[in-house]
């Protein structure tokens, strides 16, 4: 039988997979990707949640987090695209200019 | 009374005038479809209207006692509109004002004015949203809408590296807070089974999973530190202070603080009541720990700055570590009301005087008289009347009695020395007399120090002006009226606990 | 409504100084300084408060109370009100305030309505300092004093002005704060026993007997000793009282003249004058059972202060050192728990605060003259400028004590006080030991004289010597007339002072 | 009933107008100023005599006239005026002097056209304001208050000439000196009102009456520091003895008086010789009846009194400048004072104050007019026959040397033996401790003898030894008619108290004891209250008189003795000095005339403790302040920037970096609270 | 069925994780993506094995049909003059 805590572990591990990401790569659009994978982690939880406690919230709420994060990653290629621009690179650790 | 009349959807008013707002300006953008050929005055206009009326509701709200004594439910529990709703739609639209009219001057070069507005405007609902929210479906859905607009608005200047810089980090710690926002709120609803704040609160067992829900909580902390740029979340914040055009750091550092403050005081005092998670998380001393890493931080980072609006970028970390101090201060001894109020009245007062600080920065930039201290020395005597504007704010920032930041700094203190928690108070104390350090370095600069250069101002914005004048006038007047902000604000966070 | 439209016409004065043009702005403020002078004045012959403004059966005079915040329990309130202790010192503020202003035309050159526009603003904040009755009115008063000073030292300062003010600054806020701490400390241990910040309440409220209750872990007694150090830290660094004093000699040399008068004439008095009302006042019995620590504080600062002035070349450092020095008999007043002990503090406030600002004016009259302050850069002064020196001689010599001029009259009071009292152990040999400061005063004050007035004339700077203008000696002769009247007849507030210290005697709270 | 005492007051206040008149009007007044003095001293002389024979009718008087400060359920402090004989004679005495020293400053000054004159003439007048006032002061601290303002008056008169460096410095000494006294003299003066609440001279509610009441039983007081009512009532008296050994120039606080004369002569005249310095004495035996109370307060007078007659006199004698001579004279002669007070002999010491007030003023008027004449050369060594240019000053400074060497009849001698005999009984009467202040005294005048006639044979006799000497500057009424005055009353003053006469032919003869022993008995200042058989003297102090040589014997032989050696000292000077041309034989000495020419080296150790150590503590305090002090408080600034500066490095610009920091800061929270919290 | 279920839900978890490792580990930005849509589309039936079809198919059709695209549009956008973008982790500062 699956329970909470198996899909509890899976979506650990994705997240915590997804904060490796953006802890080790640099690249712009992989840190977009980490996002979207913890985020993930978090629906996979509401949707086991959903499940165990037998209302529909969680799914509800998967669904927003869902489009929010459609969203986000609108808005962060948008500003990833500016990036790209004025920098010559999607490369995060490029601008600093702002340091101190 | 005429509001009995009114349907309850009303009671959200001010949101939805500012989300409505937010739609006209596109509207009036599209009706021309040329670009940048719609008038700034008329977008501007527009927007103080829309930005004014939302302050009205609220005000009128407050006085009417919409939803203050029992708290106005919508949605099935979704939403809720009471006292701490109404103070923060007034903080938020008083902010909003404030930075519509000096974005008339500041953005007058730039493209894409009409958008601007709009995201202003909807990143302001999403603020005010998260006054009225009673879930955490819903918090994290308003959060995000405060949050998304206000990343591209930071990388507004889009061929200002400054500017696309300071998106970027604001963009990618934001997502990263709200991946771990979202991820606690989803172990939340995992201990407990909903998302609504009353629910939860009742649905909390600790001694079921309580590391599950422990974990939880502090992943909702680390988002709503995000949100009011509490260490250790706060590290976007000088950068994208500093980048972001400046009524917009304003904006964000004044408005989307007060927001974020607001959802934490909701959830900690109504979802997470310290009674019924104790055993699970001392959120108490989670919060007294962040306050101090966040007034130390911010105020010993300001210190040392080079760069006015850098300085000013710490400083409201700092600040933000005054009002942890609110929620850190929730002690059992403590007078909840006026624990909780105290920090809504910094975030009132900050709401201007800082506003008004950024502003004045604005209008530095707009005479491009450099950012440094140095090149502000001597502004005194060109700019006398924005000047003494900006002693106001920093005096007032900085605990003195110039303007109302010296009384709500002090009832902060005098609260958390209320809950027993003299040392955290003190703490704050001596960050606060460092504080008195940098912010009179500009004062020093403005008034004290002698010219390196001629200054070129050939004309005085009207815009800029004005706000910053009201926002130096409010500050001041705030001192003497502080009763009628502290009545509500009180009131307000009676109501919550 | 007396004090409020004394208050508010000061404030209208600073707008309307602020705006009006530089030429005009000395006269003009001068003028308007008339009227809470005379407003004071008045407040004195109309006075007829009764007893100790913060005690039980004490009736402030000019009372007002409206409500201004409520607090979740706690009532700010607009309280405001004069009793024999504040009178004195409302009075010291506004006669020192003019003869600053007027003292202020000759060296002040620049940005002048800005000057005096601050001058006026720091008048008001000390006038509300003195008459505030309620917490955190007095708090805002107390704040609001530094912002004008900070200004006045930093823009019209000496070379060194800017390091002086921020230090002055800073270092004044963190005591505050710590100060603040303390209070507000104790006035949570009351719990429900007040519902008012008014320091009356409280103080009446701390009197009974377990009205404290335990807090923040400390017990009532713990408690009040924790506040009141705390609150005597923050009040000794306004005083400033060693080791919390080095402000304040930078300070001194830095500011220009009428600066300089205005801090140590009223700004230090504010110390002492918390240190009266709150410490002394509400926690007696800490007072009492720490009295020997206390009078340690005031012997070193008496004796510290005044071994300080004697190494100093510059006659404002020297002045600056020995108000420190001065400021420590206030204290030993105080700690003693006699009429006059209490009184004679009180006194001494005021005395000094004439006597201090009438070296500092004649200091600064010189130096109008001679551009340096330097005590080997300047000999036989009083060979081209007599009344000037004259003045400086009387003055000196008030600052001595010499009979018949205030500071006598004050000093023995406060010696006639602290040595048979019975609160302090050892009280003869404490005020003793601080008595040796009138040797120590006489030795710095007749060396610089000598060094300075007398000889034959010589002058390192470049400067015409001549004798200095009528606006720059007529403030000097009031305030020496002032410091002989109070030397002649100490009743003049005396009486007054007596009736307000003495309820504090009748105190319970035993050690 | 209007009489004297009604006007008593203005014996004070009319100098004080004058002072008012001659510093505000001084220049615009012929004589700048001078008139207003001498009209204003003759009306306190006239006042004062008046009160004078008053009181020899048998009254007194004792009021409060102003309250200083009203205490309430406390001490008041008061100004008034008690007019008993002592003060009542003092008064003459200084406003008499004061009078003529006002009178010879018209040809000292105004002849000689100095500048500064109204300064000259207020400051005069404010001094006899001060010193009347001090004089019948009724309570310590009023007499207090004046004794500090006499001080006053003496700095600034002392550096009149304060466009030199000397007199300005000589004053400040002076002050200092005094201070340094005066504030042993507060102590006490604080403690006396804290002990017994109040400071009043006379009376029963006085507290030499208290003291004596407490001692005896009847009443008790408050007494500090654990002490028994005796030893603190001596500590009273040792700490207000401070005051009076600094204003009367005793050892070891003598040493600003000879810089002193650094003033203008009549300056010196009248404060450095007559009134002020006899403060100090006058002090003493105003509250006699408090040091009556304990002998080793007595002892220690005594002692100090007799130290000082020695070893004053031993300076005296090698000095070249004739105010130099004078001054330490000065210093001696009140040694003697010292010593028959706290040898018991009151009459005596106020007799000997009396006496010396007159002469030695003479002296220094004489001295003053000697040194118009010379043009302002103070140096002996300079001078000689002056006698024949100058017969007034010259006969009655003889007189007044006569006086002062103690030379049967003159005023002086009848006083100093008064002294000396009171001592002897009084030693022989088991207190052996006065037999050794006896013989210093006794010793003394024998160079008491040598040094005046010293002083007059160079001065006036030989031949002419310079220019100035040969040809003197005239001077004129002004000048001679104090001169007149008090080489008269330096002559015959000693019939006020003739008592070695009245033992030995049994007429009654001592006025002066018989005048002091007028007071009523309600004062307890009356001398029989003092010495009579229940006097304090008797029970308090334990001195008796003792006669080895039978009461006349005593005399006569104590009389012949200190006569002897007093010719002897002035015969030695006149061998030596008697000549056309004397050389300076003290040469002879050596080493310890070096020793006597640096006044044992007094000068320099004092002003080693105020230069050599005073100053560098105050320079290392200063070090200290600035550096530890001062050094914290700026470390603390420093370590606060340089925490800000760290701090503020944590923010590297890297947007990993700060993911990092989130994570890592992030799961810290965790594991820490998840361990508070229990979760694992 | 427990144990088809339990298989079945181990299979996609390895899935899931192993596709989100990729996207993580891999170094082209383009095979990250591809990657990504693995795992998401993965999700998407543990989605429906816990009976919340709907989510699934938002899942599919949002993550894949939206975000996913809007990824891979951003890397060929940007892809061009990133060079450093491939040797990510190992690439040189300037």
């Amino acid at each position: 039988m699956v329970g909470v805590t198996h899909y509890l572990v899976l979506s650990a591990a994705v997240f915590a997979i997804g904060v490796f990401g953006i802890l080790t790569r640099r690249n712009a659009l992989l840190f977009l990707m980490s996002v979207e994978l913890m985020l993930n982690a978090a629906n996979i939880n509401l949707v086991a949640f959903s499940l165990h406690y037998g209302n529909l919230s969680g799914q509800v709420f998967a669904l927003f987090v869902m489009a929010l994060a459609a969203a986000e990653v609108a808005i962060g290629l948008g500003i990833i695209l500016v990036l790209d621009r004025n920098f010559g690179g999607i490369d995060v650790t490029v601008p600093t200019t702002m340091r101190r | 009374m005429a509001l009995i009349e009114l349907p309850t959807w009303a009671a959200l008013a001010p949101a939805l005038v500012l989300g409505a707002t937010a739609l006209v300006l596109f509207l009036i953008d599209s009706i021309e479809p040329e670009p940048d050929t719609t008038s700034p005055t008329l977008l501007t206009g527009v927007g103080l209207a829309g930005a004014l009326s939302a302050l009205g509701f609220n005000v009128w709200y407050l006085i009417a006692g919409t939803g203050q004594t029992t708290a106005i439910e919508l949605f099935g529990g979704q939403l809720m509109v009471d006292g701490m709703t109404l103070v923060l739609g007034t903080i938020v639209a008083s902010v909003l004002a404030l930075v519509v009219i000096a974005s008339y001057d500041y953005i007058a070069e730039e493209p894409h004015q009409a958008e601007y507005f709009s995201l202003l405007f909807l990143a302001a609902t999403g603020m005010t949203l998260l006054g009225s929210v009673d879930s955490f479906a819903t918090a994290f859905i308003a959060l995000e809408l405060s949050s998304l607009p206000s990343y591209a608005l930071v990388s507004y200047l889009k061929d200002n590296r400054g500017s696309v810089e300071a998106g970027l980090k604001y963009f990618l710690v934001g997502a990263l807070s709200s991946a771990i926002f979202a991820y606690g709120i989803s172990l939340v609803y995992g201990a407990t089974g909903s998302l609504q704040f009353d629910a939860v609160a009742s649905a909390v067992d600790p001694t079921a999973l309580p590391g599950i829900l422990g974990v939880g909580i502090v992943m909702i902390v680390g988002g709503v530190a995000f949100k009011t740029a509490s260490v250790p979340f706060h590290f976007w914040a000088p950068e994208a202070y500093e980048g972001a055009p400046t009524p917009i750091s304003a904006f964000i550092s004044s408005a989307s603080k007060a927001a974020g403050f607001v959802l934490a005081f909701r959830i900690f005092t109504t979802a997470f009541p310290i009674d019924a998670v104790a055993g699970t998380i001392d959120w108490l001393l989670l919060f007294q720990v962040l306050a101090v890493a966040t007034m130390v931080l911010g105020n010993f980072a300001a210190a040392t700055q080079e760069n006015v609006k850098r300085m000013l970028a710490y400083s409201s970390v700092g600040h933000a570590g005054y009002v942890l101090i609110a929620l850190a201060a929730l002690t059992p001894q403590a007078n909840p009301d006026l624990v909780l109020g105290a920090g809504m009245l910094h975030l009132l007062v900050y709401g201007f005087m800082n506003t008004g600080a950024f502003l004045f920065v604005g209008l530095a930039e707009y005479w491009d008289v450099g950012r440094t201290f140095e090149d502000y020395n001597g502004l005194a005597s060109e700019a006398p009347v924005a000047s003494v504007a900006m002693t106001v704010f920093l005096f007032s920032l900085a605990g003195l009695p110039v303007g109302a930041g010296f009384l709500s700094k002090y009832v902060l203190f005098g609260a958390a020395v209320g809950a027993g928690l003299w040392w955290l108070a003190a703490i704050g104390a001596i960050a606060s007399a460092l504080s008195l350090f940098y912010y009179s370095r500009v004062v020093k600069a403005l008034w004290i120090e002698e010219p390196t250069e001629e200054f070129e101002i050939d004309s005085y914005p009207v815009g800029l002006y004005t706000a910053i004048v009201v926002a130096a006038v409010v500050t001041v007047l705030l001192l003497p009226a502080f009763g009628l902000a502290s009545e509500e604000a009180i009131a307000a966070a009676g109501a919550l606990v | 409504m007396l004090l409020e439209a004394l208050l508010a016409s000061v404030l209208l004065g600073a707008g309307i100084v602020a705006l009006a043009p530089n030429r005009y702005a000395g006269k003009l403020a001068a003028a308007i300084s008339l009227v809470p002078l005379v407003g004071s004045l008045y407040l004195w012959s109309a006075f007829d408060g009764v007893a100790n403004a913060l005690l039980s059966g004490g009736e402030p005079a000019f009372e007002t109370t409206i409500a201004w915040i409520d607090l979740a329990g706690y009532q700010l309130q607009w309280h405001v009100g004069l009793d024999g202790v504040s009178v004195p010192l409302v009075i010291l503020t506004t006669i020192l305030t003019t003869a600053a202003i007027v003292s202020a035309w000759t060296p002040i050159d620049e940005r002048e309505s800005q000057f005096y526009a601050l001058v006026l603003l720091l008048e008001a904040g000390l006038l509300g300092v003195f008459a505030a009755l309620d917490f955190f009115l007095w708090f805002v008063f107390w704040e609001v004093v530094l912002v004008p000073m900070y200004f006045l030292i930093a823009i019209w300062g000496g070379p060194r002005r800017k390091y002086a003010a921020i230090k002055f600054f800073v270092y004044t806020n963190v005591a505050s704060l710590a100060m603040f701490i303390g209070f507000i400390a104790l006035v949570f241990g009351l719990g429900d026993s007040v519902t008012t910040l008014g320091l009356p309440e409280i103080t009446q409220a701390l009197q009974e007997p377990g009205a404290l209750g335990e807090f923040a872990g400390l017990g009532p007694a713990a408690l009040k000793a924790a506040a009141f150090f705390a609150m005597f830290a923050g009040f000794a660094v306004k005083v400033p009282m060693v080791p919390f004093h080095t402000w304040l000699p930078d300070a001194h040399v830095e500011a220009p003249t009428p600066v300089s008068v205005l801090l140590a004439g009223v700004l230090l008095k504010m110390g002492t004058y918390a240190l009266l009302r709150f410490n002394f006042t509400m926690l007696p019995d800490v007072a009492k059972a720490n009295a020997e620590i206390i009078a340690i504080f005031a012997v070193v600062s008496v004796i510290y202060g005044a071994l300080l002035a004697l190494a100093q070349r510059d006659l404002k450092r020297i002045v600056a050192y020995s108000s420190i020095s001065s400021m420590g008999y206030v204290l030993l007043g105080l700690i003693a728990y006699t009429v006059h002990g209490l009184g004679g503090a009180t006194f001494q406030m005021v005395s000094h605060g004439f006597i201090s600002g009438l070296m500092f004016m004649v200091v600064g009259v010189i130096y109008n003259q001679t551009h340096t302050r330097m005590v080997g850069d300047m000999s036989g002064l009083a060979d081209r400028m007599p009344v000037t020196v004259g003045i400086f001689v009387a003055a000196a010599f008030g600052y001595m004590g010499l009979p018949l001029m205030s500071g006598f009259a004050a000093e023995v009071l406060i010696f006639l006080g602290a040595f048979p009292s019975t609160v302090l152990p050892g009280a003869p040999i404490f005020t003793a030991l601080a008595m040796f400061g009138i040797v120590i005063v006489a030795g710095y004050l007749l060396l610089a004289m000598q060094r300075t007035l007398f000889g034959p004339f010589s002058l390192a700077t470049d400067y015409e010597l001549g004798r200095a203008p009528v606006h720059d000696v007529a403030p000097l002769v009031v305030l020496l007339a002032c410091v002989i009247a109070l030397g002649v007849a100490p009743d003049l507030f005396y009486g007054m002072i007596q009736d307000a210290v003495r309820p504090i005697l009748e105190l319970g709270g035993g050690v | 009933m209007t009489g004297a005492f009604d006007f008593a007051p203005a014996i004070a206040l009319l100098p004080l107008a004058a002072f008012a008149v001659a510093l505000f009007g001084g220049n615009y007044l012929p004589k700048r100023g001078a008139l207003a003095g001498i009209t204003a001293l003759v009306g306190s002389l006239v006042l004062s005599i008046w009160a004078l024979v008053t009181v020899a009718g048998g009254e007194t008087y004792d009021a409060d006239l102003y309250t200083f400060v009203a205490g309430q359920d406390t001490l008041s402090l008061h100004l008034g005026i008690l007019i008993d004989p002592l003060s009542a004679l003092m008064l003459v005495i200084v406003s008499l002097i004061a009078l003529l020293v006002f009178v010879f400053s018209l040809g000292y000054m105004n002849d000689e056209d100095e500048t500064g004159l109204p300064r000259y003439y207020a400051e005069l007048s404010l001094f006899s304001f001060s010193m009347l006032a001090f004089v019948f002061a009724d309570n310590l601290l009023m007499a207090f208050m004046f004794f500090e303002l006499v001080g006053l008056c003496s700095y600034l008169l002392i550096g009149f000439w304060f466009r030199e460096a000397g007199p300005s410095s000589a004053a400040k000494k002076a002050f200092l000196v005094t201070r340094f006294g005066d504030y042993f003299f507060l102590v006490g003066t604080v403690g006396i009102f804290a002990t017994f609440g109040t400071g009043m001279f006379a009376g029963s509610e006085s507290f030499p009456h208290m003291a004596e009441q407490a001692l005896a039983g009847e009443h008790s007081v408050r007494t500090f520091l654990g002490l028994g009512e005796q030893a603190w009532f001596t500590v009273l008296g040792l700490l207000v003895l401070g005051g009076v050994i600094g204003k009367s120039a005793q050892f070891p606080l003598h040493t600003w008086l000879p810089d002193a004369m650094e003033g203008p002569t009549p300056v010196s005249a009248l404060i450095h010789a007559a009134t002020m310095v006899a403060a100090g004495v006058y002090l003493v035996a105003r509250m006699y009846g408090f040091y009556l109370l304990s002998p080793t307060a007595l002892g220690v007078i005594a002692l100090v009194g007799g130290f000082t007659a020695l070893f004053a006199a031993s300076m005296a004698l090698v000095k070249q400048e004739l105010k130099q001579v004078l001054a330490y004279s000065t210093i001696s002669q009140y040694g003697y004072m010292m010593l028959a007070l706290g040898g018991g002999g009151y009459v005596a010491a106020v007799f000997h104050l009396t006496t010396h007030a007159i002469f030695k003023a003479l002296l220094f008027l004489g001295a003053g007019s000697v040194i118009i004449a010379m043009h302002h050369n103070e140096n002996m060594w300079d001078m000689g026959g002056l006698k024949d240019k100058m017969p007034v000053t010259y006969y009655a400074f003889l007189s007044g040397s006569l006086a002062l060497a103690g030379i049967f009849p003159f005023a002086g001698f009848w006083s100093k033996d008064e002294v000396l005999y009171e001592t002897l009984i009084h030693g022989f009467g088991g207190s052996p401790l006065l037999l050794a202040g006896y013989a210093m005294g006794l010793l003394a005048v024998a160079f008491t003898g040598f040094y005046t006639f010293r002083m007059v044979f160079l001065t006036f006799h030989g031949e002419p030894r310079t220019a100035d000497a040969e040809d003197p500057h005239g001077v004129r009424w002004n000048v001679k008619l104090p001169l007149a005055v008090l080489g008269i009353l330096a002559a015959v003053a000693g019939v006020i108290n003739l008592a070695p006469v009245e033992k030995v032919t049994g007429i009654h003869l001592t006025f002066l004891h018989d005048w002091l022993d007028m007071a009523p008995d309600s004062f307890g200042t009356a001398v029989h209250h003092y010495t009579g058989d229940h006097g304090l003297m008797h029970e308090f102090a334990g001195y008796t008189a003792a006669h080895p040589l039978g009461e006349t014997g005593t005399v006569l032989v104590g009389a012949a003795i200190s006569l002897g050696l007093a010719l002897a000292g002035a015969g030695l000077a006149y061998r030596l000095y008697a000549v056309p041309s004397p050389t300076e034989h003290t040469d002879k000495l050596g080493s310890l005339k070096t020793l006597l020419m640096n006044n044992y080296y007094q000068d320099e150790y004092q002003v080693w403790l105020a230069r050599d150590v005073t100053l560098p503590l105050s320079r290392a305090a200063d070090t200290f302040d600035q550096s530890v002090i001062d050094g914290v408080v700026n470390a603390t600034s420093s370590v606060s920037l340089f925490a800000g500066e760290r701090v503020r490095r944590i923010q590297t610009g890297l947007v990993t970096h700060y993911a990092t920091l989130i994570t890592l800061s992030l799961v810290a929270l965790l594991v820490v609270f998840g361990y508070l919290g229990g979760w694992f | 069925m427990g144990v088809l279920e339990t298989v079945t839900f181990g299979l996609f978890a390895l899935t899931t994780v192993g596709a989100s490792l990729g996207v993580v580990l891999a170094r082209d930005v383009w095979h990250s993506a591809l990657l990504l849509g693995v795992a998401l589309l993965s999700v998407a039936v543990h989605y429906v094995m816990a009976q919340a079809p709907f989510v699934a198919a938002m899942q599919v059709l949002v993550y894949v049909g939206g975000v996913l695209i809007l990824i891979t549009f951003a890397v060929m956008l940007t892809r061009g003059n990133d060079a450093d973008s491939d040797a990510d982790g190992q690439g040189v500062r300037q």
